[in-house]
């Protein structure tokens, strides 16, 4: 130990403490090991992973919108998967980031839906700040044991009258707002949900399914421009008093004829 | 494993930073606690809403800043020993115990901390305004006032200067500093406190949530009415707690 | 522990009416041992022009040397005064000369730039160690304190402030920063630049 | 022993899991005697409120009144009857329940899944090997998204929702005037629970004191001649909006508890009682009350 | 692990360092003088990378003599101090830069210098803190080495700037003393040099 | 808890999803509500296998000011004995990174009267471990009947914290106290270290303290001198040293306990001294004030 207080208690490392009094290079760890570490495979990184996830409060409830790319590294490997996943009867999940997580995610919220709702059946069900708070306890707990499910999930539903957006992700973070972008959405598409909600300032209730579903199939058009891991094929859910309904996955129309203006990136290449 | 191995699980950083400052001055016989609203990371704002500041009962107020899935979490479990100990004593927790089981909760995770700082504000037993602040791992002490987070270094010295008269000479003859400032004194330094804040700090900003916690003692039992505050205190005849929120700069 | 910090010490400068002032504490470091509480980073231009370097003292010192010849170049040439805005434009040249092997100090510059009319505006400028200029209405900084300068300057600064409420502002602002700051402190100096004089006045600041 | 001693019947008594030839679990019966020990709860429910009332009995002159109730969350309150010992056991259970809830879902428990969350805890005690029955009878009241509850608890296990109901010593007479009056504070049939759930569609919240004078009248079946309702004696508890004689209550209408000066208003206004002719009929029904007059203790 | 001290009395500077040359964990040499000789009235301490350091300072010796020769007078301290940091600062972002800590003590006998009042002093002592960024400082008292951490509050509470020699050759012991007593590998022995109206010359340290 | 019951309990979150909960222990409910322990405490590890590098990468490093969990660090502290007892000075700086925390740290630790800690390192460690060795000594004055003796507690400590040894604590702290034998001074610190001594300092402004107390230190010095030398020490480190400073608290233990002599602001002594109280010089401390008052003229 040296006068430095900053230093002391440091596990020691003898690349950090050049002046280590103490000649032993690895001190042998005495605390409780875990025997089948090396035998445990954690999520260290995404595989198959879902990009961005875009939802917006409107005047009935809920819109939320993502295409359907499952992406393995650059490769565009399944093209069909179905990131929006309904809840019960009230709330809509929608997923980026690994994909076996998010099945993961559905199968336990699936069996917890068939305790609460059909062997309770008592009258009481769970909406959607219900099931948030459930993602966030069990996406905290994850992360605690360091054994994360590598996703972000925006939840949006209704219930009793109120409407909910809340975003969670694998460290278990968790927030609510009236627009919601994960992944990079937040960076493309959420400046323009909150363009255009935000100049409705006090009257958000005001925007109609029409404007929700054209803001989003705007934003999700720039996003397929402008994202390497997007795909022009996407799903909305509307999540409203009346019930769930999430669309048949439909296309984007794109204009890509201005690229070829574009020097090095159509025709032209110098 | 050599000494030269990188720490396993690199990929994965249980810790995240979501900005935001918070701040609580203790008066005579009442106690502030206020904190923006903005939740980031790295240059994100991920929403203009979250809340950091949390009324705890109707004496105690706690403010949570740093990583804020830890922050959430770890009010919780505060709240659940809160109710425990209601359920135990049939009495709501004194502020000192309350300090003093935040430290031990914090200290228990002292090899995997909670990555926030703490401040909790209130009234004490002896119906004096108190603020204890913490480090992510246990240690505290009673003040009058703190701010923390990252704009930390920004508000402290103004504080300092305003609240502690530091570097400040009474003028000879005159009135000493006076030790206690009254409430709508501290309610404007913190208005202050914020702004300049927001101004020069981009994780600062949106809305700036003000707790006030009056105690049994304090003269007004209730705020001018101007200040637009709500009142969240749960019992007639206990400590007052009251919101106020203002607008700060969203840019 | 930054190349910046290793020598400590914070400068800021503040703008009046028809005066500025410049203020810088008085520490010389070497990381955490105080070597020396009497160490200037202010240092005169013209009786009107004023700049103070924070950083690595011994490129406070190189620097300094630099400019005062360049600027006695200018004057010589010139056959006038050099104006604040000029200076700041000489110092954040002679700075991005480097680059790609910075010198280690940020420049606050305060002075009065004559104005057509015979009168005197108050000017300010920082820029950070490659010269990257930043003129404000209201203050500049730079130093180990200079995130606590900002907070307590946006606390406490006013437009448009005289001569005298302009000292005690810089002052109070300048010390209640530095007590928050390891590196900075140990005594403090003020310079108030007015049209007709300079005043220079040493403060009584927590020595620890 | 309250049931029949041959000794034939004896012989099921010692083991709860063994039947008796005449299908009876006796454990569990006399188990449900223990509740009758205690003194009386009263619990009613209109359309907006759920209240109890209990009768606290203070064990000698030296000691306090007992606790008869006890708060398991905002939104519910429990009323005792039988071993304080074993109610402590169980109540803490809710409240762990309540907050387990709280932590994963962030919301009230439903009142429902609490109170069978105790049911299924004690029928356990009533089928397996080695284990004694819950001495204890709960009145839970509570509010949640389908509106105010009240359930009745008992040691074998079963929990049933009542629109009023009493258990404890002489419980019966309190039972038969509620029985008689039911239909003045209960103004509708409880056939369409999910619609309700915002709490201002309900009824004027007038009737909340008209609520608590229908239970103190049942309560005060339950006395002995000589004793009467005081404010000491008697406490209050209740889920809903605040009444008119109440101060300091929160919106949702939380669980509290009325105590000593608080309670005198409706004691004040209850009228005095009637001359001991008709009503006293289904006393005599009941079982008669143990000699000593105390909540059961359990040996230390 | 070198230490050097230097600190002004009335009408002197005392200049001291350590006499021990050290590789790994052998002990060279100890009785190296670490001081050099500049000039009729001055004299620098140095301490830093072996090698380094008599390279450096036989560097500034010979062109501080060269440059007496040439101007005849012997510059002032000052001058020859700020001369000496701006060959450190420019060997600093040089390919290679010296690694030297110095202490430079000299005493100024130009006219300027002298004190009124005190004339029969001839001047006044002058002592400069450089380190190896070629950061300078002019300091009543100055330390280099580990021997700094323990000698410089000693000295805010010893030193005296009026002290006759005899009292501030006790104030040296008191540092020198303080050293051995705490740290781990002391110098055993050390040497000193005074600077005053007379010119530099070495001093007995007391035991 | 019962098998069955919590496979039908609502909270049924797999296990390897949440985080051990150890809030839904029944030892939770007692009195004590779960914030006293029984024994040694439990701190919950990060589920790796090198729990240690996970420290080091997260929390404060000199060497890496790009952690982020900064951990307040406390600086200068001394103890000596003398034929009067022993006096314990402190500074009351705290800092993260370069930024001053706190310039009013409680660097002593009350133990109880006869026994002080001193607190340099991690501020939490020493809070923490100090207080605990707090309740240990109380139950060891009970079990007894007779103090502890200061080499018992100390050792005491120093067994707490080597039982962590290489897991990331970090203190470094004199037990100080007055027992049968005398005035005494241990160190322990983290690594295990416990030493007996007459004159300890400890805490990054540790060598300037050492500068001016070895110099001033003798056995027989007055209760005055004793005194003056601890403050003038911590002066010295609090001037010289960036992390140390603010204020000096000064104690003096003796046979009937500690006395706490005063705090005394860093900068005041600087310019001022402590004023006329015995072995005081009558001025400033500082250097410049000491020796050339009239060219410290100021305006403030």
């Amino acid at each position: 130990m040296d006068h430095f207080p900053t230093n002391w208690g440091r596990p020691r490392n003898d690349l950090n403490d050049a002046y280590n009094t103490y000649p032993l290079h690895q001190r042998p760890y005495n605390g409780p090991k875990d025997t089948f570490a090396d035998g445990v495979q954690r999520t260290q990184q995404p595989i198959v992973t879902g990009t961005s996830v875009l939802a917006i409060k409107y005047k009935d409830g809920v819109m939320m919108a993502a295409d359907t790319l499952a992406s393995y590294g650059s490769l565009a490997r399944f093209k069909d998967i179905q990131r929006l996943h309904p809840v019960g009867s009230h709330t809509v999940l929608g997923a980026g980031g690994d994909m076996s997580d998010f099945q993961y995610i559905q199968t336990s919220l699936d069996t917890l839906l068939i305790e609460e709702e059909i062997t309770q059946n008592d009258g009481h069900s769970l909406g959607p700040s219900e099931i948030h708070e459930y993602l966030k306890f069990l996406m905290y707990g994850r992360r605690s044991k360091f054994d994360p499910l590598w996703n972000s999930i925006i939840v949006g539903g209704v219930k009793d009258g109120r409407s909910f957006l809340g975003y969670v992700d694998l460290l278990g973070v968790t927030y609510e707002a009236k627009t919601l972008a994960t992944g990079y959405g937040a960076y493309i598409a959420q400046p323009l949900l909150r363009d255009a909600v935000e100049e409705r300032e006090g009257q958000e209730n005001s925007i109609t399914e029409e404007e929700a579903r054209k803001i989003l199939e705007t934003s999700m058009r720039v996003l397929f421009y402008r994202d390497a891991r997007s795909l022009n094929k996407y799903q909305v859910a509307t999540i409203t008093a009346a019930g769930i309904s999430i669309s048949e996955s439909q296309h984007l129309s794109t204009e890509w004829s201005f690229a070829e203006g574009i020097r090095g990136y159509g025709a032209q290449t110098q | 494993m050599d000494g030269k191995t990188a720490p396993q699980m690199r990929h994965f950083n249980p810790y995240s930073d979501n900005g935001g400052t918070i701040l609580a001055i203790a008066g005579q016989d009442f106690a502030v606690i206020a904190g923006d609203t903005r939740q980031t990371v790295g240059y994100e704002i991920q929403t203009r809403y979250a809340p950091k500041v949390f009324r705890l009962n109707d004496k105690a107020v706690l403010a949570v800043n740093g990583f804020a899935a830890d922050g959430n979490m770890f009010v919780k479990k505060v709240k659940q020993k809160l109710e425990m100990y209601r359920h135990a004593h049939a009495k709501d927790m004194p502020l000192r115990a309350i300090a003093r089981l935040i430290q031990t909760m914090l200290y228990a995770q002292r090899f995997f901390p909670y990555y926030v700082y703490n401040i909790l504000g209130g009234i004490e037993e002896d119906g004096s305004g108190a603020v204890y602040s913490f480090d992510p791992v246990g240690s505290y002490e009673r003040e009058s006032c703190r701010a923390a987070g990252a704009a930390q270094s920004l508000v402290q010295p103004f504080l300092d200067n305003q609240i502690y008269f530091k570097n400040q000479q009474p003028i000879p003859g005159g009135p000493p500093h006076p030790v206690h400032l009254p409430l709508s004194r501290v309610i404007a330094l913190v208005t202050d406190s914020f702004t300049s804040a927001t101004e020069r700090h981009i994780e600062v900003g949106d809305e700036l949530e003000m707790f006030i916690v009056l105690s049994r003692s304090h003269p007004q039992q209730s705020l001018d009415p101007r200040l637009n505050a709500t009142e969240v205190s749960t019992t007639a005849s206990g400590e007052k707690v009251f919101v106020i929120r203002r607008p700060l700069k969203r840019d | 522990m930054s190349i910046m910090q290793y020598n400590g010490g914070s400068v800021i400068a503040m703008k009046g009416k028809e005066c500025v002032a410049i203020a810088s504490d008085l520490r010389l470091g070497n990381q955490a041992l105080t070597i020396s509480c009497n160490h200037e980073k202010i240092f005169p231009v013209s009786d009107r022009v004023y700049y103070g370097l924070a950083g690595l003292a011994t490129d406070v010192d190189t620097m300094r040397q630099r400019l005062r010849y360049r600027v006695n170049m200018y004057t010589i040439k010139e056959e006038r005064e050099i104006e604040p805005e000029t200076f700041a434009r000489l110092t954040s040249s002679a700075l991005y000369e480097h680059r790609f092997g910075p010198m280690f100090v940020e420049p606050v510059i305060a002075g009065l730039s004559k104005t057509p009319s015979g009168g005197v505006e108050p000017f300010i400028a920082a820029a950070d160690l490659i010269g990257c200029l930043n003129f404000a209405k209201d203050f500049v900084v730079a130093g180990t304190a200079s995130d606590k300068l900002y907070g307590v300057a946006e606390g406490l600064w006013e437009p448009d402030l005289e001569a005298d409420d302009l000292f005690e502002t810089i002052s109070q602002t300048l010390l209640n920063a530095v007590d928050r700051d390891a590196y900075s402190g140990w005594g403090a100096i003020v310079h108030v630049i007015t049209k007709d004089k300079v005043i220079t006045r040493k403060l009584r600041g927590r020595m620890d | 022993m309250v049931r029949g001693q041959s000794f034939d019947e004896n012989t099921y008594d010692s083991d709860n899991t063994v039947f008796s030839p005449q299908g009876r679990l006796h454990q569990v019966e006399y188990a449900l005697e223990a509740v009758k020990q205690g003194s009386a709860a009263v619990g009613l429910r209109s359309k907006t409120h759920a209240i109890l009332l209990t009768l606290k009995r203070s064990t000698g002159e030296l000691s306090s009144y007992q606790q008869k109730m006890f708060r398991i969350d905002d939104h519910i309150g429990i009323a005792i009857a039988g071993l304080t010992s074993d109610a402590r056991v169980l109540s803490n259970f809710m409240r762990r329940q309540a907050l387990a809830e709280r932590m994963v879902f962030n919301r009230p428990i439903p009142v429902n899944r609490s109170v069978s969350a105790i049911a299924d805890k004690a029928q356990v005690n009533t089928q397996e090997y080695g284990r004694r029955p819950y001495g204890v009878g709960f009145l839970v009241i509570g509010q949640d998204s389908t509106g105010p509850h009240l359930y009745e608890f008992s040691p074998s296990g079963s929990s049933l929702e009542y629109v009023a109901m009493s258990i404890g010593a002489r419980s019966q007479s309190a039972k038969t005037y509620l029985e008689k009056h039911f239909e003045k504070f209960e103004s509708s049939a409880y056939d369409d629970p999910i619609s309700v759930s915002i709490l201002k569609q309900f009824a004027p919240v007038g009737s909340l004191e008209q609520l608590i004078e229908h239970g103190l009248h049942a309560l005060r079946e339950t006395l002995q001649q000589d004793k009467e309702l005081t404010i000491h004696n008697t406490s209050i508890g209740i889920v809903g909006p605040a009444g008119s004689h109440e101060v300091g209550v929160d919106g949702l209408g939380s669980f509290r508890i009325l105590e000593e000066e608080t309670v005198d208003p409706y004691i004040q206004a209850l009228p005095p009682k009637e001359a001991p002719a008709g009503t006293n009929a289904p006393a005599a029904a009941a079982p008669p009350a143990p000699a000593g007059d105390e909540d059961v203790q359990m040996a230390e | 692990m070198d230490i050097l001290f230097g600190l002004c009395g009335k009408g002197f500077v005392i200049l001291a360092g350590d006499t021990t040359v050290a590789h790994s964990i052998v002990k060279m040499k100890n009785d190296e003088d670490k001081i050099k000789t500049l000039g009729p009235h001055l004299a620098m301490a140095y301490s830093g990378e072996p090698g380094d350091t008599i390279q450096f300072a036989e560097y500034i010796e010979r062109n501080l003599r060269l440059d007496q020769i040439r101007n005849v007078h012997e510059r002032r301290p000052e001058a020859s101090a700020s001369w000496i940091r701006s060959s450190l600062a420019s060997s600093l972002r040089s390919r290679r830069p010296y690694s030297v800590n110095i202490l430079v003590g000299g005493f100024d006998i130009s006219s300027a210098a002298i004190v009124e009042g005190q004339e029969e002093l001839g001047g006044t002592p002058k002592l400069y803190w450089l380190d190896y960024l070629g950061t300078k400082v002019e300091v009543p008292f100055g330390a280099h080495g580990y021997g700094s951490y323990f000698a410089l509050s000693l000295l805010d509470r010893y030193h005296d700037p009026n002290a006759s020699v005899e009292e501030a050759m006790g104030t040296l012991k008191r540092c020198i003393d303080e050293v051995s007593k705490r740290l781990v590998v002391s110098p055993s022995k050390y040497k000193a040099k005074i600077i005053d109206k007379d010119g530099v010359r070495d001093i007995e340290i007391p035991v | 808890m019962n098998s069955l019951v919590s496979k039908f309990s609502t909270n049924n979150i797999p296990k390897q999803d949440v985080e051990d909960n150890e809030e839904y222990s029944d030892s939770m409910w007692a009195s004590s509500a779960g914030y006293a322990t029984n024994g040694l405490p439990t701190f919950r590890l990060p589920s790796l296998q090198q729990p240690t590098d996970f420290l080091r990468l997260h929390t404060d490093d000199h060497a890496d000011p790009s952690c982020r969990i900064k951990i307040k660090h406390g600086t200068t502290t001394l103890a000596f004995r003398f034929k009067g007892g022993v006096i314990v000075a402190v500074d009351s700086r705290a800092t993260a990174g370069s930024y001053i925390a706190s310039g009013t740290v409680e660097k002593v630790i009350r133990i109880n009267k006869f026994l002080l800690g001193t607190m340099a390192g991690g501020a939490a460690d020493c809070q923490y471990w100090e207080t605990y060795l707090g309740i240990m000594c109380r139950l060891h004055e009970l079990r007894n009947r007779e103090r502890i003796s200061v080499a018992a507690a100390s050792k005491y400590l120093s067994n707490l914290v080597y039982s962590y040894k290489g897991m990331g604590l970090s203190m470094g702290t004199m037990i100080c106290g007055w027992d049968k034998t005398g005035p005494a001074i241990f160190y322990v610190d983290s690594d295990g270290t416990r030493l007996k001594g007459d004159l300890f300092s400890v805490g990054s402004g540790s060598t300037f303290a050492y500068g001016v107390l070895d110099q001033g230190y003798h056995w027989d010095l007055s209760d005055e001198d004793a005194q003056e030398l601890g403050r003038r020490s911590i002066y010295a480190a609090g001037h010289r040293d960036a992390f140390s400073g603010n204020t000096i608290n000064l104690f003096h233990i003796k046979q009937d306990g500690w006395d706490f002599i005063g705090n005394y602001d860093v900068s005041k002594m600087h310019y001022d001294g402590p004023g006329n109280i015995p072995g005081a010089p009558g001025t400033g401390y500082g250097y410049e004030v000491r020796t050339n008052p009239e060219a410290c003229v100021v305006a403030d």
